[in-house]
């Protein structure tokens, strides 16, 4: 039974706005996720300018005051892990892919699918309005650390906290069905003949990746709901006056917290496996290492929370069991990028803009990968805990996971998305318009850390030991470089939006890469596949000896 | 309702009806977020020995008879699914899913006797710690029971329209794992004092 | 470390020394992976489409090239988790006896510094509290005992390598001991409200005269305010 | 479906009779108010009771087997969360730090004005002059 047969002309509002195809819900997650991008853009660019130019009139925004500081931190925070790293990296390649590149026509639940983007959506547009309520939008930092944030007294925003603790928890909710759709997809409908070890590796990346989540997530909706009824009611779960201790909420939110990095971090790695597999015509080097690399990592996730409280009043001697789970975690990442490294040895590799910045990405995840380790070892924890030293870090593993690992994508599946080619001039001059002030934001970021400068400061100036010329000159050359950065992103967007429709035409398979997604015709209609394909191999059948065509697409026989 | 059901949704590589997994997945994301109510809650009253003369004011006895009534509909439950999978006797498995429903519904009433004495009494939510985790943890297990008893009652409606045979057992396992949640509320909350 | 930040406390060496050692053992591997990476992107770039190696992965020499790195890196692993838990234990867990205590009370955007004032105990008549302000004497242990009144505050003094977050609910006991004189910053480590970038604080550290004198000159007026 | 053996509906009432049994058992203890049977009967039984209610009601005893692996895991998570905090979360102290009764938490407004300190009081003023908003001192 082709799937064409039910085809019957959609209105707009049923092909875009209500639509249930994994592909149209998978842009709305990308296009809901961009947008949030731009906002949390938005923000760092005016507390950067605050910071570098202290007492300023930031262009399009004015002076920023103490409580704005704090909740631009706040929502810069938030809005570039929840709204915008989870939804692209997660969601969006997540939908998009899942369904085709294990050959079946839709996600097992489309109208589930469909609820999750619109609870998503809804979380998105509390989060907005918590912005202008009275008092403003919440100022206590991303984690939310009770008292703090359990007493408007104390945050002195009392709707911002509640809308915005309302926000997270409807995200958390709406990634919660989503994942079920994702696991049960790709546990069930694989294509015909495709085992378990034929599955694409960023398909089992986002499926663990959701697992993860999944496990992680509970104690934290539990502890919303605890802190929600401690703002609201002030019943003291977290109070220490009425019997409740504020570190349950960090044990509870740090439980999530750390597994849900490597619930961002798997999908980047999986996208970059496959841009790395098509653009060097090399096989995965180790496939079932990856796979077993990336459990291990999920599975130890669950063990590492307390490195992020060595100092914050937890009991001293837990801080060394925490060190020795933190070490050993970062054994599982580093071998898996071995593997990437090695993957690219007896390659042939094409410099395409994908490429460029799936490449970019192993570059730049080791500078962060490295840095954590001085993190987790509680001795050198007591000193860099809350500097810009921890900021410098994930940054340096969160921008290669949400920026550049998704540029990547963005880049190699363009085609399959809309059927036209992006330009790659443009394309290469916004890979090094992102790259090079990308690092010239953060290694000063790094010195000024090192040197003793704590996070979400508004006013260095009242640190004596902080105004020095020498700090500021760093602060302004990272405002300067973040400057640079957000301009290097024009390109990419003019790039997006004239190569949608006015592109180059560019037919089922532009990258002649294996996977079963390039067997759809590109934009694959409602039901991807005129013919559901079988699966022959492994995905990754690159140059395989005494073949001409040096790639061996899955479903050919 | 204009939606055409994919393949994807029919195929089974695991062996398991795609339903079935995705509510076995939806009960281990159900396991963690009570996990986190009631870790927290042991944890706390590992802390608080004085919270023991607070619970003295539960009611065992309310709490022993929402046990019964939950034990009882869970029963009804199960029947309901071995008519449908069995017996393929839809009308008698629609009787036993209303008779869960008619369960869930005293298990409500049962609680908001109890809840209504208790606040007349003083025992609110603010009282003390002891008191806001009772009312936290029996409210989100009551919010899970009414909507399973919603659920339950348009998946009897259905049934007896020939549509969703399956969706009997997703249902039936569902109520449950809210049975299960319950068995463990009650020692917590009621028994240990 | 010491040149982008002076050490003044007993164990600043000690932090510093886990990190130099982490800079060297991660700051290595980290030098090795980025060669090797470039090399290969350099090494293997297209040349004239000339076919790609078919390399699985699955065979033992092919793992050896990953199994042995990986296995040295579990080994430094051990030797950070060695020497970072020497530090932790020094610095956190052992409290050695002190020849002062203070007491410092974080609050909505001002440390209170209870000092034991001239007779060497804490909690008499004659203690001197200081507002974002801590006077000790070089050379001399102290003990502090942190707490909060209000959110959570983190006591921070960036040139003792010190870091102590003060949870409302809590006293926490830590121990430092300056080595060296001079005025430097308290900052406030942890997220506290609107005014946690001006809850800025200064710690003196004089030498013993210096110390006595201060204090003279405080009793003199604070014994007419204790009539 | 899987054809296990072919339970009657009898199956099922005697597993719900069970049940009741052990209700019975776990209610003894508070009446008998003998504490420590109370503990071990109450969480023995529920123990025992989920068993029943998840093996034989919700055929996890014939469902494929890492579906309770699945569920295993899970518990495991909360185990491993339970005991990851309970040494903090539940001390009333721990090495080098002491958990204050909620009674004696003081109240912000509790601490009496600094003593001392005139000249700091005035000197912190200027410095936080040029923000209008926040008030210089404690509150």
């Amino acid at each position: 039974m082709s799937s064409a047969e039910h085809h019957h002309e959609q209105s707009i509002w049923e092909k875009y706005i209500f639509s249930v195809d994994h592909k149209v819900i998978g842009m709305q997650y990308m296009f809901t996720g961009i947008a949030m991008a731009l906002i949390g853009g938005f923000f760092v660019y005016v507390f950067r300018m605050q910071l570098a130019f202290p007492g300023m009139s930031v262009p399009g925004f004015g002076t920023v005051n103490p409580m704005e500081y704090n909740s631009l931190v706040t929502n810069h925070g938030s809005i570039m892990i929840f709204w915008v790293a989870m939804p692209v990296l997660i969601a969006a390649f997540g939908n998009f892919l899942i369904p085709l590149m294990i050959g079946c026509d839709d996600m097992v639940f489309p109208r589930l699918n469909r609820l999750s983007y619109q609870i998503f959506l809804v979380s998105a547009i509390i989060l907005i309005i918590s912005f202008f309520v009275q008092g403003g939008g919440f100022g206590g930092a991303w984690t939310s650390y009770p008292p703090l944030s359990a007493k408007s007294e104390y945050n002195l925003t009392p709707w911002g906290a509640s809308l915005w603790l309302l926000a997270v928890a409807l995200e958390f909710v709406a990634f919660l069905i989503g994942g079920i759709n994702f696991i049960t997809t790709l546990m069930n409908s694989r294509a015909p003949g495709m085992k378990m070890y034929d599955i694409p590796i960023v398909c089992w990346m986002i499926v663990i990746a959701s697992i993860l989540f999944m496990a992680s997530v509970g104690p934290l909706i539990a502890g919303a709901v605890m802190l929600g009824f401690d703002q609201v009611y002030s019943i003291g779960f977290f109070d220490p006056g009425k019997g409740g201790d504020p570190v349950l909420w960090q044990h509870l939110f740090w439980f999530f917290g750390h597994p849900e990095v490597y619930v961002v971090l798997l999908p980047a790695m999986g996208i970059v496996a496959e841009v790395i597999t098509t653009f060097a015509r090399k096989k995965l080097f180790a496939y079932k290492t990856v796979l077993f690399t990336a459990a291990a990592t999920g599975v130890l996730s669950f063990f590492v929370w307390a490195h992020h409280q060595f100092v914050s009043g937890i009991d001293p001697r837990m801080a060394n069991v925490f060190t020795v789970t933190t070490l050993m975690i970062s054994v599982p990442i580093a071998e898996m990028l071995f593997v990437y490294i090695a993957t690219l040895y007896g390659g042939s590799i094409r410099f395409t803009t994908a490429m460029l910045f799936a490449l970019a990405f192993l570059a730049e995840f080791l500078i962060g990968g490295v840095t954590g380790i001085y993190l987790g070892a509680s001795g050198s924890d007591i000193f860099f805990h809350d500097t810009y030293f921890v900021l410098a870090h994930f940054h340096y593993t969160f921008v290669p996971i949400a920026i550049i690992a998704t540029f990547a994508g963005l880049y190699y599946w363009f085609p399959k998305m809309s059927g036209r080619l992006m330009n790659e001039t443009l394309g290469k001059i916004h890979f090094w318009m992102t790259i090079i002030p990308f690092n010239f934001i953060f290694i000063p970021l790094f010195i000024l850390g090192a040197s003793g400068q704590h996070r979400r400061i508004y006013n260095y100036q009242n640190f004596p030991d902080l105004a020095v010329p020498e700090l500021q000159n760093l602060r302004v050359v990272a405002t300067v470089a973040l400057i640079f950065m957000i301009l290097g992103q024009i390109p990419f967007f003019y790039n997006f939006i004239v190569s949608w429709k006015k592109g180059e035409k560019a037919d089922a398979n532009p990258w002649k890469a294996a996977t079963l997604e390039w067997a759809a015709p590109s934009p694959p209609p409602h039901g991807n596949f005129a013919e559901l394909p079988n699966c022959y191999r492994g995905p990754y059948e690159y140059s395989v000896p005494g073949r001409d065509l040096d790639y061996w697409p899955q479903n050919v026989k | 309702m204009g939606l055409v059901q994919p393949i994807a949704t029919r195929r089974s590589a695991t062996g398991i009806p795609t339903g079935k997994l995705a509510v076995w997945w939806l009960i281990g994301s159900e396991i963690v977020i009570f996990g986190g109510v009631l870790v927290s809650y042991i944890i706390l009253r590992h802390y608080h020995a004085d919270w023991t003369e607070e619970a003295a004011a539960t009611n065992v006895w309310l709490g022993g008879l929402n046990t019964f009534v939950l034990l009882t509909s869970s029963l009804f439950a199960v029947l309901a699914h071995y008519y449908m999978e069995k017996r393929n006797d839809a009308k008698k498995a629609s009787m036993y899913l209303w008779l869960t429903v008619v369960g869930a519904l005293t298990f409500l009433v049962v609680k908001s006797f109890e809840w209504t004495h208790e606040i007349q009494h003083g025992y609110v939510m603010t009282k003390s710690l002891f008191w806001g985790f009772y009312y936290t943890a029996a409210g989100i297990h009551g919010l899970h029971v009414i909507a399973g008893a919603v659920i339950m009652g348009i998946i009897a409606i259905q049934i007896r329209q020939g549509k969703h045979y399956n969706r009997v057992e997703l249902i039936g396992l569902y109520w449950h794992f809210v049975d299960i949640v319950w068995i463990f509320l009650f020692p917590l909350l009621y028994i240990a004092k | 470390m010491e040149a982008l930040l002076l050490r003044a406390s007993s164990y600043a060496a000690d932090v510093d020394g886990v990190i130099h050692l982490i800079t060297l053992l991660a700051g290595f591997w980290f030098i090795v992976a980025e060669v090797v990476l470039f090399y290969f992107i350099f090494k293997f770039r297209k040349k004239n489409n000339e076919k790609a190696q078919y390399i699985t992965g699955e065979k033992k020499e092919e793992m050896k090239w990953i199994h042995w790195p990986h296995n040295l890196i579990i080994v430094c692993d051990i030797v950070l988790v060695f020497f970072a838990i020497k530090a932790w234990y020094h610095i956190k867990q052992e409290l050695p006896d002190p020849d002062f205590t203070v007491k410092i009370t974080g609050q909505q955007w001002a440390w209170r510094m209870q000092h034991p004032g001239p007779d060497k105990q804490l909690d008499t008549a004659d203690d001197i509290e200081l507002v974002d302000e801590l006077r000790v004497v070089v050379g001399k242990t102290y003990h502090y005992k942190l707490e909060s009144l209000d959110v959570m505050h983190s006591f921070s003094v960036p040139v003792f390598r010190l870091k102590q977050d003060a949870i409302p609910g809590r006293t926490i006991t830590g121990w430092f001991k300056p080595t060296r004189t001079g005025a430097f910053d308290i900052q406030c480590a942890e997220m506290c409200g609107i005014g946690h970038g001006i809850m800025g604080a200064r710690i003196i550290i004089e030498t013993e005269e210096e110390h006595q004198k201060w204090m003279e000159s405080l009793s003199g007026n604070s014994v007419a305010q204790a009539l | 479906m899987s054809e296990h053996v072919d339970h009657g509906p009898g199956f099922y009432v005697k597993t719900w009779g069970i049940l009741l049994v052990l209700f019975a058992i776990s209610v003894i203890g508070p009446i008998a108010e003998i504490r420590w049977l109370t503990l071990i009967t109450a969480f023995g039984v529920a123990v025992v009771k989920a068993y029943f209610v998840a093996a034989r009601f919700m055929h996890l005893d014939i469902e494929k087997r890492y579906i309770n692996y699945m569920f295993a895991t899970m518990l495991l998570m909360m185990l491993l969360f339970w005991g990851g905090i309970v040494a903090d979360i539940g001390a009333h102290r721990g090495s080098n730090w002491v958990r204050i009764a909620p009674s004696q938490v003081q109240a912000p407004g509790s601490l009496s004005q600094p003593k001392v300190n005139a000249m700091k009081v005035e000197q912190s003023d200027e410095t936080t002059s040029e923000e209008p908003t926040i008030e210089s001192e404690g509150h």
